[in-house]
């Protein structure tokens, strides 16, 4: 990866990479590399979760145009959603992966995304289908006063709206103020209102990257919230968020047929 | 300053009996998410002993989350009502803070009362007695020794506990503090002798603070801020962890007619944060905003209070999603 | 004895059918329950899922959503927008154990004006029994901060 | 600050009776920003709305509530109000407390807290209200009319007849569509032919009318009053200026046995031809899928070396006409079911099982016999002639469940024709009920039975078979107890199902307008707006929405004229300003819509555009969604879907719906 890298950035493919490095805690970090001599500090594990695509929203990400993105299938699985919201149309960007085989996996246009993405296409984890099932066997209450213990925990950082490569909005509308939406403050009420609506803006969007769960400095599980809306979505109306470059979202869309057993 | 012992195995009474006599003992809990936070206890039973760093820090006791400051009724005869609450504000004690945290109340308490006191922390802060545990664990996210303190620093403590070799040290730094002990006296033992530091962790010191004070006057003008911000999300984990940030929003909730006025914590990492009504956002880029955070730390509050806003408890790296870590970043604007 | 409890509910509905619907039961002069204050919207679709948390958060005990039948959507197809909406709404309500009996869904068209009398009355009778709802309003503490509400709260 | 006026209406004492009123009156006096409050008897009378006016003025009031009855009853009479006294119209909201309160609820306490309640809603929503002004869209006046069959005809001639220009594309070499294929019309048994090609001339010949035909509409952009048309002119290979029409071409041509579809395939034309001879233009075009010269190659070349004039071109091609029209008259017709739903009838297979079009064309004195009755196989006079009606209408099983409406009339017809020109004939018809509502249709239908000696059985016919040059009917006569009934016949005429264009769902899509489930087009409402469609602008003539016969067709053709004249008759097109708008700021901002256009698909009306913001360079800064306020009906179903509030409905924005709620529930006192 560091050779291929290095000859991207040297032959003016990239302009800009994003990868991983090492922090001296031998933590992965993302890192940002110009020019080919930095490539040695590549590398990419089983520990680099980190669903790199939300940075290609940021400004000096797109000043650079020509990307080269190191990307795990969930990180691929995002661009695809992007592209079918219309999003990224200002880059030229290379992917890097490496497939299962542990081979490294170049793809430079956005068919060959979407052939790799398709063929290699991520369940539900197990961990998550797990959580769900143990929330869904719970009766109302358990799961209201579950709910209403983790999200008191909330501190409205926002962590998860940071990493989310769904959420690009350049105003969110927790900050509209005219007229409020959401209460500046992480009241639990608040809280409950935030999530309500992150969970509603995403799902038959969210990939399932897992990424707000995992860095939610509280340890709310709060993708478990959009993985639940999106398997209710998929059994529903069907469609798979992340498959196709052309937008399949859920919930622009209906069927006369949709169900109605709850509407008097 | 007195040096007393109390046994293990009394710990839970004193606890306790500071609960039956009405104080509010705030102290670390695990919660089911794995982690530990700062909660009210109803019984020494329910304290986490076995943790590295709490979450969040201890700050939210003196400087909640969201504070209500005070409400307001519009009446019918056009007269309005505004009241505040801080008259029912409880003797709230909080148990097993870290030292770090600890240094972070004697900032805290620099930054809202050293100048237009401000009344809702200070109404908060006298009613609280900190009582600290000394660290005999630390990580590698830890770097308070590089900051002028260490895992046994009485800074910012009412009490400091140390519990080795079966007993447990108990230094009492402040009158506050020894008026909680004076209250079950009958525990406490006295003692001359201590010495914690074969005991106490042993943190990585990455630099020194000398070396920073020196150095970081050159620091703005670093290109390294854009290597240092580049992977920062713009989230406010790492400002809403900190014991020692400070940024707060005041927002009114309610109809014209009635109420509450709140205050709530806000991070000056955030890209809204210094967003005018115009559009103008005078600290564009994330790079600004991270300099802003770190210069604050290290340099500005050194020239407006004459204290460094870092205790090195190494929140920020833990809770960063992409993992940016604040010592390798001033380490590398320094140099 | 304590006064027996009178829900407050909000009705979000849809200006051509429902609130004609409900306009219709006002020149027949059908009698319902007073509990219910209505809220007009030029479609079911233009009903944002923010605006019923929000009326929960400020106190409705109950709410009712109606718009037009299926296929009779003045624009053609809001109300298909908005069920599939609901459909996804409710279930996440479901599942973050919010108690979603408190909402009814509803088709009520221009010519229903009786089946609005009904609706109200039978919406107001089922969240009477339910009683007030007091789970979301705890959700937000009473007094200065959470951990002092919490602490009182013992 | 707002000063807001509120005017709460006895309604005599339709309100009054159980709402104390002078109590919502004073309470709502003190609510914040109300400067003014009052109760009235009669506030819709011309006292109450003077007291209205007159307080605005002597108040200085910025917006008023009207609590009296529903805003759907009086709403534009307070805005007016408003108006006059010089306050934005979009000020005024009405507070619903008699349909909602007064005239459903007892007389309470209960009752008139709930009419405050409704009061104050409205006051918070005022306080949010914007003034809002018409929208105007300028309107080009020329109305596009796609197919020249009879709707299409007359919606042209209406229009043009008006002094508005009209483009008239028709697929076909001539205009004339259906009707020009029919013999006699019911319920009158007048000529087809007589009565339709004088509208076919003045087309050709008016003024106001250009017609294109044998060409297809390409693409349609833009809007109401703005729509840009592609149209695709389909290479005639003949010069119209120079040719004449003399026929020498189509006389001489060698490719002689391409089934002619005017004629329902019952006889040929050359591969250069007019559609028949009245044709309107009556110049020929080469069919070039059968002509020689470009099937093989560049032999032949005969009616270029005969033509007199040097008409033929073979080298035309397809060329591309851009028209700006403001108004879009579809009539593009029908089909009839060709192969039958039922095998066991044996369309397609035997020559003398026709349908309906192909016995229209026997019947006809232009037709392959000149209009004597022969049966196809042997050019004989058949005897007897089975008729079906239902031949796949009505038949959910089958397919087809709707009923195809015309053709228990013409099945008369053909029935009574059958036997004016064979009296000796005998005509049965196999029917399952008789449909003749209309304007002397029973009693044509009678005149069939009784004086024309049709014999008609109410019953289906399960199969046709041959048998000894016979074609035998079996059916059930149902009204004798479902005896099976079986009739030698020499001929059988289906009554096959009316049924959507081929083309029908691609001329939809290029029209952006909805279509049902057999694919004939959608009205905007099934009773209120049966000629108008979603798409602001565009209309619908004739059978293309649904089977219709020749005067339900011309009434709609005028109606949809009518509906063009009307948008043609100002300068502008006014609209209520109730459109939902994107927001826009000042660079670098620019707006909060983050264009991934996601709200594109949720809009019935397409309104919803791409709009490309660039900076002076040129440079594409960044997409975003824009609404087009000439299309935009208000429903506001983006501004629900939109994640960031980047959409707005004015009139029932974001702003005054949360505020309404926030009213409701937050009782100040």
């Amino acid at each position: 990866m560091q050779d291929k890298a290095a000859e991207l950035l040297k032959n003016g493919t990239v302009n800009l990479l994003i990868g991983f490095s090492e922090d001296l805690g031998k933590r992965p970090v993302p890192c940002f590399i110009e020019t080919a001599e930095e490539a040695n500090i590549l590398v990419f594990n089983q520990e680099c979760k980190n669903n790199l695509s939300v940075y290609l929203h940021k400004k000096e990400v797109k000043d650079a145009v020509k990307i080269g993105l190191v990307s795990n299938i969930a990180t691929l699985r995002s661009v695809m959603q992007l592209l079918s919201e219309n999003q990224l149309w200002s880059l030229t960007i290379t992917y890097l992966t490496v497939n299962t085989a542990g081979e490294l996996v170049v793809l430079s246009s956005a068919e060959e995304l979407e052939a790799y993405v398709q063929a290699n296409f991520p369940t539900c984890r197990a961990e998550d289908k797990e959580m769900l099932d143990k929330l869904n066997a719970m009766t109302r209450a358990e799961r209201w006063a579950y709910w209403k213990d983790q999200l008191s925990e909330c501190v409205k950082c926002y962590a998860c709206r940071a990493v989310c490569p769904m959420c690009y909005c350049t105003v969110c509308t927790t900050e509209c103020n005219q007229p409020q939406w959401i209460k500046t403050s992480a009241e639990t009420s608040g809280n409950f209102e935030y999530h309500t609506m992150r969970a509603m803006h995403l799902g038959g969007r969210c990939i399932n990257c897992g990424e707000c769960g995992r860095i939610c400095p509280a340890g709310i599980p709060v993708h478990l919230l959009t993985a639940q809306m999106n398997l209710e979505i998929e059994q529903e109306f069907g469609g798979k968020t992340g498959w196709s470059l052309k937008s399949e979202y859920a919930m622009n869309s209906f069927k006369p047929g949709d169900k109605e057993n709850f509407i008097k | 300053m007195e040096l007393k012992l109390l046994s293990t195995s009394d710990i839970a009474v004193f606890v306790d009996g500071l609960l039956k006599a009405g104080k509010v003992v705030v102290a670390p809990v695990l919660k089911q998410s794995g982690k530990v936070f700062f909660k009210p206890v109803q019984s020494f039973a329910e304290v986490a002993t076995d943790y590295i760093q709490t979450a969040f820090s201890a700050k939210e006791v003196v400087f909640p989350k969201v504070e209500e400051l005070f409400t307001y009724q519009h009446n019918e005869d056009g007269s309005l009502d505004i009241k505040d609450q801080l008259d029912r504000i409880p003797e709230t004690v909080v148990w097993g803070l870290r030292p770090c945290d600890a240094a972070g109340f004697d900032y805290l308490n620099q930054f809202f009362l050293k100048e237009n006191p401000d009344v809702y922390f200070k109404a908060r802060y006298d009613k609280t007695t900190l009582v600290t545990v000394s660290c005999s664990k630390c990580d590698e996210s830890c770097f308070c020794t590089s900051v002028d303190s260490h895992p046994g620093d009485t800074k910012g403590s009412d009490i400091l506990l140390t519990a080795m070799d079966g007993k447990c040290y108990v230094e009492v730094i402040t009158d506050n503090g020894l008026a909680l002990i004076n209250s079950a006296k009958e525990l406490f033992t006295s003692t001359d002798t201590l010495s914690k530091e074969a005991f106490l962790a042993k943190p990585a010191t990455h630099f020194s603070m000398d070396e920073i004070k020196d150095k970081i006057q050159y620091a703005y003008a670093s290109a390294e801020w854009k290597h240092a911000s580049m992977g920062c999300y713009s989230c406010g984990a790492c400002a809403f962890a900190c014991p020692t940030c400070t940024c707060f929003d005041i927002q009114d909730e309610g109809t014209q007619d009635h109420g509450k006025r709140v205050r709530c914590w806000d991070a000056c990492g955030m890209s809204q944060f210094t967003k005018h009504a115009s559009g103008h956002n005078p600290r564009n880029t994330q790079t600004e905003r991270r300099r802003q955070r770190l210069m604050h730390k290290f340099k500005y509050s050194v020239e407006n209070l004459g204290v460094v806003s870092c205790v090195g408890c190494g929140r920020c790296i833990r809770v960063c999603p992409s993992h940016l870590n604040i010592f390798e970043n001033i380490l590398s604007v320094m140099n | 004895m304590a006064e027996p409890f009178e829900p407050k509910i909000v009705a979000f509905v849809c200006n051509w059918c429902t609130y004609a619907g409900a306009d219709l039961a006002g020149t027949s002069r059908t009698k319902y329950e007073t509990n219910v204050r209505i809220i007009r919207f030029p479609c079911t679709g233009r009903i944002d899922f923010m605006l019923l948390i929000k009326a929960f958060q400020n106190g409705a005990d109950g709410i009712i959503v109606s718009g037009c039948h299926p296929n009779d959507c003045h624009y053609t197809s809001g109300n298909f927008h908005a069920r599939r909406r609901w459909i996804v709404f409710k279930s996440m309500l479901d599942f973050m154990g919010f108690p979603t009996e408190r909402i009814t869904f509803s088709w009520v068209s221009a010519a229903e004006g009786k089946k609005w009398a009904e609706l109200v009355n039978e919406t107001t009778d089922s969240v009477r029994a339910l009683g007030p709802f007091t789970e979301y309003k705890n959700l937000d503490f009473t007094t200065f901060n959470q951990m002092d509400h919490e602490a009182i709260a013992r | 600050m707002a000063r807001i006026g509120v005017f709460i209406c006895h309604c005599g004492e339709n309100i009054s009776a159980t709402i104390d009123v002078e109590k919502v009156a004073k309470l709502a006096g003190k609510l914040s920003g109300v400067a003014y409050s009052v109760d009235y008897k009669y506030m819709c009378s011309d006292p109450g709305q003077t007291l209205i006016v007159d307080a605005i003025k002597e108040h200085k009031l910025t917006g008023i509530v009207v609590g009296a009855c529903s805003p759907r009853m009086h709403e534009g009479t307070f805005r007016k109000a408003a108006e006059k006294a010089g306050i934005n119209p979009y000020f005024c909201e009405m507070a619903n407390i008699r349909e909602h309160c007064s005239w459903v609820h007892p007389k309470s306490d209960e009752t008139t807290r709930k009419a405050l309640d409704i009061v104050r809603t409205m006051v918070e929503k005022v306080k949010n209200n914007t003034a809002l002004f018409p929208i105007k869209v300028p309107i080009t006046k020329t109305a596009l009319v796609i197919g020249g069959g009879i709707a299409g005809i007359q919606a042209a001639l209406d229009i043009a007849n008006s002094g508005h220009q009209v483009i008239m594309v028709e697929k076909t070499p001539s205009i004339g569509g259906h009707m020009s294929q029919l013999s006699e019309t019911f319920p009158t048994l007048d000529c087809s032919q007589c009565i339709l090609t004088p509208r076919m001339v003045e087309v050709a010949q008016h003024p106001n009318i250009t017609l294109h035909t044998f060409a297809t509409v390409e693409s349609v952009t833009g809007f109401i009053g703005n729509f840009e048309v592609d149209i695709r002119l389909k290479a005639k290979s003949v010069d119209f200026e120079k040719c004449t029409g003399c026929g020498s071409c189509w006389q001489k041509c060698p490719s002689k046995k391409i089934p002619d579809e005017f004629n329902a395939g019952m006889s040929f034309r050359t591969a250069i031809y007019t559609p028949f001879p009245q044709a309107v233009p009556n110049k020929p075009v080469i069919d070039r899928a059968n002509c020689t010269w470009f099937t093989k190659g560049g032999k032949c070349g005969v009616c270029a070396k005969i033509c007199p004039t040097g008409a033929i071109d073979y080298n035309t091609e397809d060329t591309i006409l851009s028209v700006k029209v403001g108004s879009i008259v579809t009539a593009t017709g029908f089909d009839i079911k060709h192969s039958d739903f039922f095998p066991e009838y044996g369309y397609g297979k035997h020559p003398d099982i026709i349908d309906g079009l192909q016995f229209e064309r026997l019947a006809s004195a232009s037709g392959p016999t000149g209009g004597e009755i022969r049966r196809p196989s042997d050019g004989k006079e058949p005897e007897t002639v089975v008729f079906l009606a239902c031949a796949g209408s009505r038949d959910k099983a089958k397919g087809i469940e709707y009923c195809s409406k015309i053709c228990c009339m013409y099945t008369a017809k053909h029935a009574m024709l059958y036997k004016h020109k064979n009296h000796h004939g005998k005509a049965h018809v196999f029917y399952m009920d008789i449909r003749s509502a209309g304007k002397s249709y029973d009693e044509f239908v009678r005149r069939a039975i009784e004086e024309d000696d049709v014999n008609y059985i109410r019953g289906r016919v399960s199969k046709i078979y041959e048998k000894n040059g016979k074609l035998m009917v079996v059916g059930v006569d149902t009204l004798l107890g479902a005896k099976p009934v079986t009739i030698e016949a020499d001929m059988v005429v289906l009554a096959t199902a009316v049924v959507a264009n081929e083309d029908a769902e691609s001329v939809a899509q290029k029209l952006h307008i909805s279509y049902d489930k057999h694919k004939f087009f959608a009205e905007a409402h099934p009773k209120l707006k049966p000629v108008e469609t979603n798409t602001a602008g565009i209309t619908l003539a004739g059978a293309c929405q649904s089977a219709k016969d020749i005067p339900e067709t011309v009434a709609q053709a005028s109606a949809a004229a009518a509906k063009t004249i009307i948008l043609f008759s100002g300068s502008e097109l006014t609209r209520e300003p109730v459109v939902a708008t994107v927001n826009r700021s000042a660079a670098p901002v620019f707006t909060t819509c983050t264009g991934c256009f996601l709200c594109q698909e949720v809009c019935p009306y397409q309104a919803i555009e791409r709009e490309e913001i660039r900076d002076r360079a040129g440079n594409l800064l960044m997409n975003a969604a824009k609404v087009n306020a000439g299309l935009c009906q208000g429903c506001g179903t983006c501004v629900a879907m939109c994640r960031n509030k980047s959409i707005d409905l004015q009139g029932f924005s974001n702003q005054q719906m949360l505020s309404e709620v926030m009213g409701l529930l937050n009782e100040p006192f």
